[in-house]
């Protein structure tokens, strides 16, 4: 029976490492949602808030509790300064063209990160806990990390949250309708400019969260940057509109994932997780075009 | 305006004396539903040879839904398509188009980053026939097709009245010019059936009236069988020889456009009693 | 100068549908042309050759490749990389097993064997559309560079799965190995990105090219007037694929020389000649070579500005560069927003009407 | 448009994108590659730093080598190789003409092995690069001293044998970075799991390696006696966590020198302890050489990368002194057998075929026992090689030598090299000199 144990241990990580994806997952699927950008910086976002957090930290010795707001309050201050300088001076373009401005965005963000903070790697320890579930392991022999149990509870609070605030506040309201229709949100009273800077300030923390659990996982530097490539799968199968599609799709390529790599991994050669991921998204797709959480098209002429 | 009616008059007299040969398509005890819901149920009507054809009809009476189907864009779930006396299998759009049947839009469904002249052209598509390794050098064959229907396609600019927007990117024209380009299109592949969807919707008299000119004309000229949409009740009696109403999906009259106005199902439909 | 039509009268077809119906414009590709053929080989070194020009060259004829699927035919890719290691690893696997064959053949045999893998992952397209489409090249990204990283006959069994180019002549002259002249290989690669961009230009021009178009901007319309979605997508990306591969056959043998998989081919690859073709203008075969040009060039410049004129570390240097170069695509982007072949166009017409504006 | 101003941006965008000009006196000039950016920064910034640091040192307290002086020219290649060759072709004309090129990637070694050879400047590759150019007479101008993976792997191997005693029936797993660099080991561990009789598992993990659950799932699952590591960037840092969250006994996880870094181990915190790894020079910052750079370099603001006072004596950063050594001792033999204050790159290669850096030299040099002898010749570019086990001690955050330098198994590697580079003779038409 211990077989069958592993195959849950697999089974029970992939779900977790799909949590982990899906939080990075999330940042994009607000920001589409509201504009129906593909928020190419996420991923330097992530990077970017983890940056800073470390760095403060470092630099001046001060407990979490006093870094964590103050980088909240650089992410909302960067997403005014995005709003200002170039979402403001694109409006009514055509998504394509935002996310261009995304790119450029990228790269200006992934300079200064640098610049300012040093490209060394960042030991980032907010007190998260690490290691693995010791009287599982001792009592069970079954094997979970901490991190990632703690990361799937911050993605249940996220998601929570989130729910709340796109279901309950005005703003939330606002969001909601900017995303069925400019005008509709417009005459509702509150301006897009309001509202690009929400929801960018939003995806600014979602991304902060996502850099803190990656980050203490494996420390501070442009790599971190990298993982908005594991969210891309998961993005495109659950559909770049969908909360809950980011969460399903994320579990789905997670366990994915990893039964292939363990399971057939071994028989071609390994390293098969990442280009599975995207075959395993690709045949969702071919059977639903739609995606996991889309409607179904009906086109029209 | 004379002409035009003179026009109309003998074409409504000749439809009496058209034969049940000069059919060029038929369908018979058609029905079409999307999820349960159903757009068209077992509607029969038959198109003839050379005639201008009117489906009207309410808002989401199925209209745009016929249209779709006679060119093979929705597959109705029952009834037959008699095509040229040959009952058609499912076919797909582009073979309907390489079937002759040509049609514009509803909301203008123009290739809006090319000029209107590649627009027309392309419309001219199943008439080219050169490789791909010709199109690359463009010499010979390629440049010879390309010049033939270059010709052709200033024929229609020429007849249509469009030349001076030739060039002109087609997302920059205004909506009137914008329908005239998609009628430019759709003749642009000389087809033997033309499905117009609306072709009237949203302009003023003027262009109206030079709409409806080029319809009796394209009729007249080329001899080309033409199906229409259309809301504007004094458009439709004026250009068509038959025309068929529908309502919820359903055939509710057909016959002459004098006969069709008055029909008092047709009148209900229009003012709305209950069914 | 003027730049003016008036007075230019065509009076046939053939005229009127030339690549170059503006006079100016003729002139312009004609001095281009001659500084790239005659001025060029003046001031080539191995650094100008090897690090400027060479490169630039590859870049545009592989954004070519990408904005016919992407600008022509609409067809979201990131998979470009994964498309020029196919052409790579052809043309090493011929560059090997066939050592007489010319460099040319190897070339056009790469990209046509990159034009049937681009076919394949290409289906999908038929029954997935939009950004979902993103994930057939995705993972023709991911899977491919994961075979040639891990079957063995592709990289001829090497220890460490490198590829590095054999010595090979194109009309006899050396292009590839280490021992190739610089001259040799610019004007190779000149020829090939010439040539292509021409043909590419009156494919684009015709028929094949309005399907494209037509299935770019509406798909259903282009449908019901008998464009055919199998041929004109599929066809679409073979001929991209075609030009990518060769574009990896060069990017491998003429360029680099040596490449292993996961580096040379990585998804950043992909990104940066997206980011060319878009910054460059969708559907502009002028704007892949603007966009190779400031994606490839403008670092180069800006980075050596600021270390050997300025003096600055060669660190913040980078980082600075970086931010520039993302400053400037946003700047770009609100002064035009459809990219720097567009801007031009702009300012073309703009003197066309100079000095009267209205 | 103004044509004056189009002349003037003309002429600026001339000459910033042509390579800099030659200087009119004859400095010693060294390009150096550095990757000071990058998902890879981490590694490539003390590296670079120890190079660049030791010949600052050498210009500030010697007036350079022999008296003259040397020219270090940084650029940033960001260990992309595309800009690696940019680097190349732009540096190896700069100043007085570069005299030796040190990549540190295995990715731009492998671009430049053909082109160095035309250009006839010699290519160090300090532990990493092209195993098989350890021939001489096939690989003229490359040279990798003093260790190669595939000596790693053996040295791995021994140790591996020196603490577990017999190796047969057990079970060592590879973790690998999934390219050319991560793949150089496998070979020799696959001839010496034959001659040993254990079993060898491969794991490779793909660039950047943040997501590592499935690999050390299948260690969990097979339970191998030895974890193997060749790992760079992020990927080491992770992998030792996990195998820390899984319980691997760190003694049993031995990693390559390249993921022996400070960089690797200080993000796991206390779960690195007792980690290893494989060197080929001490650590830390109590030699001579250390306290002559923080006096002439750091002391006086001339360092490249003054932040960095505090961190000198780094693995990488030794590394990157290491290689100053052996340069800068290339360079001096260069000008004593030719008789030359300003050797040519050809000249160098001389002088590194001519090294004989014993342990006194060493000493004299002011790196007392940081690592053993180096002699190379013109058939053996590798030469002698020493390596030897460190240990990290997670509460000190300090790396310990634990083992004597030893010698790798030559025995293994030798056909593996003959048949390797035959083979690279064989498809570039190259003629295998005489070295006699």
């Amino acid at each position: 029976m211990a077989f069958d144990l592993f195959l849950l241990e697999v089974i029970v990580t992939g779900l977790l490492a799909g949590v982990m994806y899906a939080l990075v997952a999330l940042g994009f699927v607000l920001i589409f949602k509201a504009s129906g950008v593909f928020n190419f910086a996420q991923g330097v976002m992530c990077l970017f808030a983890a940056l800073t957090l470390a760095g403060i930290m470092e630099k001046t010795g001060w407990p979490a509790w006093v870094a964590i707001p103050l980088t909240i309050g650089v992410m909302i201050a960067l997403a005014w300064l995005i709003e200002r300088l170039v979402l403001r001076h694109l409006i009514n373009q055509d998504p394509i063209i935002l996310f261009m401005a995304t790119i450029g965005l990228a790269y200006v963000l992934e300079g200064s990160g640098d610049i300012i903070w040093g490209s060394d790697v960042k030991v980032l320890d907010i007190g998260l806990p690490q290691g693995a579930v010791d009287w599982l392991l001792d009592t069970h022999n079954f094997y979970i990390e901490k991190l990632e149990i703690f990361a799937a509870v911050i993605a249940a609070v996220l998601v929570g949250v989130l729910a709340i605030f796109f279901q309950k506040t005005r703003i939330g309201r606002a969001l909601r309708a900017v995303a069925d229709d400019h005008q509709a949100a417009l005459s509702v009273g509150i301006s897009l400019r309001t509202i690009w800077v929400i929801v960018w300030s939003v995806a600014g923390i979602v991304a902060l969260v996502a850099g803190v659990v990656w980050g203490t996982k494996s420390g501070v530097q442009f790599s971190l940057s990298l993982i908005a490539l594991k969210a891309l799968p998961v993005l495109i199968l659950g559909g770049f509109t969908s909360i809950p599609g980011a969460i399903v799709g994320g579990l789905i390529i997670g366990v994915g994932e990893k039964l292939a790599e363990v399971y057939m991994g071994p028989l071609v050669g390994g390293a098969v997780e990442n280009w599975f991921a995207y075959m395993l998204a690709l045949a969702f797709l071919l059977i639903r075009p739609q995606g996991l959480f889309g409607e179904k098209i009906i086109e029209r002429v | 305006m004379n002409m035009h009616s003179s026009v109309n008059s003998t074409t409504a007299f000749d439809t009496s004396s058209q034969s049940d040969q000069d059919v060029l398509i038929s369908l018979d005890h058609v029905s079409l539903s999307f999820g349960g819901v159903k757009a068209i149920s077992d509607i029969s009507f038959n198109i003839k040879k050379g005639e201008i054809r009117a489906i009207i009809g309410p808002n989401g009476a199925g209209k745009t839904s016929m249209l779709n189907v006679i060119n093979g864009f929705y597959h109705p779930q029952e009834g037959t398509i008699t095509w040229r006396g040959k009952v058609r299998r499912k076919m797909k759009p582009y073979e309907a188009a390489s079937n002759g049947i040509a049609r514009t839009f509803q909301n203008v469904a123009l290739f809006k980053g090319m000029s209107t002249l590649d627009n027309i052209m392309t419309g001219r598509g199943l008439k080219m026939k050169t490789n791909f390794f010709w199109q690359c050098l463009r010499v010979g064959p390629a440049l010879k097709e390309e010049i033939a229907n270059r010709e052709k396609v200033e024929e229609i600019i020429e007849f249509l009245e469009i030349q001076h927007i030739r060039r002109t990117p087609v997302g920059r024209l205004p909506y009137g010019l914008q329908k005239r380009v998609e009628l430019a299109r759709a003749l642009a592949m000389e087809p033997e059936l033309l499905l117009l969807d609306e072709p009237m919707a949203g302009m003023n008299i003027e262009e109206k009236t030079d709409m409806s000119r080029f319809i009796l004309d394209v009729n007249d000229q080329y001899g080309t069988t033409i199906a229409l949409i259309e809301h504007d009740m004094g458009v439709v009696m004026d250009l068509s020889d038959r025309v068929v109403v529908l309502d919820y999906g359903r055939k509710i009259a057909d016959g002459a456009p004098k006969e069709v106005q008055s029909s008092q199902a047709v009148i209900d439909a229009y003012l709305g009693v209950s069914h | 100068m003027f730049y003016r039509e008036t007075g230019q009268f065509k009076t046939n077809y053939a005229d009127d549908q030339a690549i170059f119906p503006i006079a100016q414009d003729r002139w312009g590709i004609y001095i281009i042309l001659g500084l790239a053929f005659l001025a060029a080989p003046l001031i080539m070194d191995d650094y100008w050759g090897n690090a400027i020009l060479i490169p630039f060259l590859i870049y545009s004829l592989i954004a070519l490749g990408l904005n016919i699927l992407v600008g022509y035919c609409g067809q979201i890719s990131l998979g470009t990389a994964a498309f020029m290691a196919v052409g790579s690893y052809a043309s090493f696997k011929l560059m090997t097993s066939f050592p007489g064959l010319d460099f040319t053949i190897v070339v056009i045999l790469s990209g046509l064997m990159t034009a049937l893998v681009g076919m394949m992952f290409g289906l999908p397209s038929l029954r997935i559309k939009g950004f979902y489409l993103a994930v057939a090249t995705l993972a023709a990204q991911f899977f491919l560079i994961w075979l040639f990283n891990k079957v063995e006959w592709f990289y001829n069994y090497s220890a460490t799965g490198q590829i590095s180019a054999p010595e090979r002549t194109a009309f006899m002259f050396p292009v590839t190995g280490p021992s190739a002249s610089v001259l040799y290989k610019y004007y190779f690669c000149l020829c090939i990105v010439v040539i292509t961009a021409l043909a590419t230009k009156n494919v684009v021009r015709g028929r094949i090219g309005r399907s494209w178009m037509a299935i770019r901007d509406m798909d259903i319309a282009a449908e019901l007037i008998g464009v055919r979605p199998v041929y004109a997508k599929l066809s679409a990306f073979a001929f991209s694929s075609f030009l990518i591969g060769m574009g990896g056959a060069l990017y491998f043998g003429v360029w680099l020389g040596a490449a292993e998989p996961t580096e040379a081919f990585g998804i950043d690859q992909s990104f940066q000649i997206l980011f060319m073709v878009i910054i460059g203008g969708l559907g502009s075969i002028l704007g892949a070579f603007l966009g190779a040009g400031f994606l490839w060039l403008l670092p180069i410049v800006l980075k050596n500005f600021m270390v050997d004129m300025l003096g600055l570390s060669t660190a913040f240097s980078e980082h600075m560069q970086v931010i520039i170069v993302g400053a400037l695509i946003i700047i770009f982007l609100i002064v035009e927003p459809h990219g720097l072949a567009r801007l031009w166009q702009i300012l073309k017409e703009k003197m066309r009407l100079w000095p009267f504006p209205h | 448009m103004n044509f004056s101003k189009a002349k003037f941006a003309a002429a600026i965008l001339a000459v910033a994108i042509a390579a800099p000009t030659a200087a009119s006196a004859y400095e010693l000039t060294l390009p150096s590659l550095d990757y000071r950016t990058g998902p890879y920064a981490p590694g490539g910034i003390p590296y670079a730093n120890g190079y660049h640091d030791y010949f600052n040192m050498l210009n500030q307290r010697d007036g350079g080598i022999n008296g003259v002086k040397v020219n270090v020219i940084a650029c940033e290649t960001g260990y992309n190789t595309k800009k690696g060759v940019e680097c190349y072709e732009k540096t190896k004309n700069a100043g007085s003409g570069a005299l030796v090129y040190m990549p540190l990637s295995t990715g731009i070694t492998y671009q430049l092995i053909p082109k160095v050879t035309a250009d006839k400047i010699p290519l160090v590759t300090i532990g990493y690069g092209r195993t098989s150019a350890r021939n001489g007479k096939v690989f003229e101008y490359i040279f990798n001293p003093p260790a190669t993976y595939w000596d790693g792997a053996t040295v791995a191997v021994k140790h591996a044998t020196d603490i577990d005693g017999d190796l047969k029936g057990k079970k060592i797993a590879l973790v690998y970075h999934n390219s050319a660099y991560g793949k150089e080991p496998i070979r020799t561990l696959e001839a010496m799991a034959k001659q040993r009789g254990f079993e060898l598992m491969l794991l490779p993990v793909d660039h950047p390696g943040q997501e590592q659950k499935a690999t050390w799932l299948q260690i969990r699952r097979n339970k191998p006696d030895w974890v193997f590591m060749w790992g760079w960037g992020v990927m080491n840092q992770v992998a030792i966590k996990e195998a820390s969250s899984i319980r691997f006994p760190m003694d049993h996880f031995l990693g390559i020198w390249w993921s022996g870094g400070e960089n690797d181990v200080l993000p796991a915190g206390a779960a690195a302890d007792g980690y290893k790894a494989l060197a080929f020079n001490a650590v830390g910052s109590d030699f001579a050489v250390h306290a002559d750079i923080t006096k002439h370099v750091y002391e006086k603001g001339v360092a490249i990368d003054q932040s960095y006072a505090a961190r000198i004596g780094e693995t990488h950063y030794n590394r990157g002194i290491f290689a100053g050594v052996l340069v800068s001792e290339a360079i001096k033999n260069a000008m004593s057998i030719h008789n030359t204050k300003e050797p040519t790159p050809a000249q160098v290669r001389d002088g590194l075929e001519a090294l004989n850096i014993t342990e006194d030299k060493w000493a004299e040099l002011g790196l007392a026992g940081f690592t053993g002898p180096v002699t190379l010749s013109c058939a053996d570019h590798r030469g002698s090689s020493s390596i030897a086990v460190q240990q990290w001690d997670a509460s000190a955050k300090k790396w310990n030598i634990i083992t004597d330098f030893v010698a790798p198994l030559d025995d293994v590697t030798a056909p593996l090299i003959a048949a390797d580079s035959a083979a690279y003779a064989a498809e570039n038409n190259i003629t295998p000199r005489d070295c006699n």
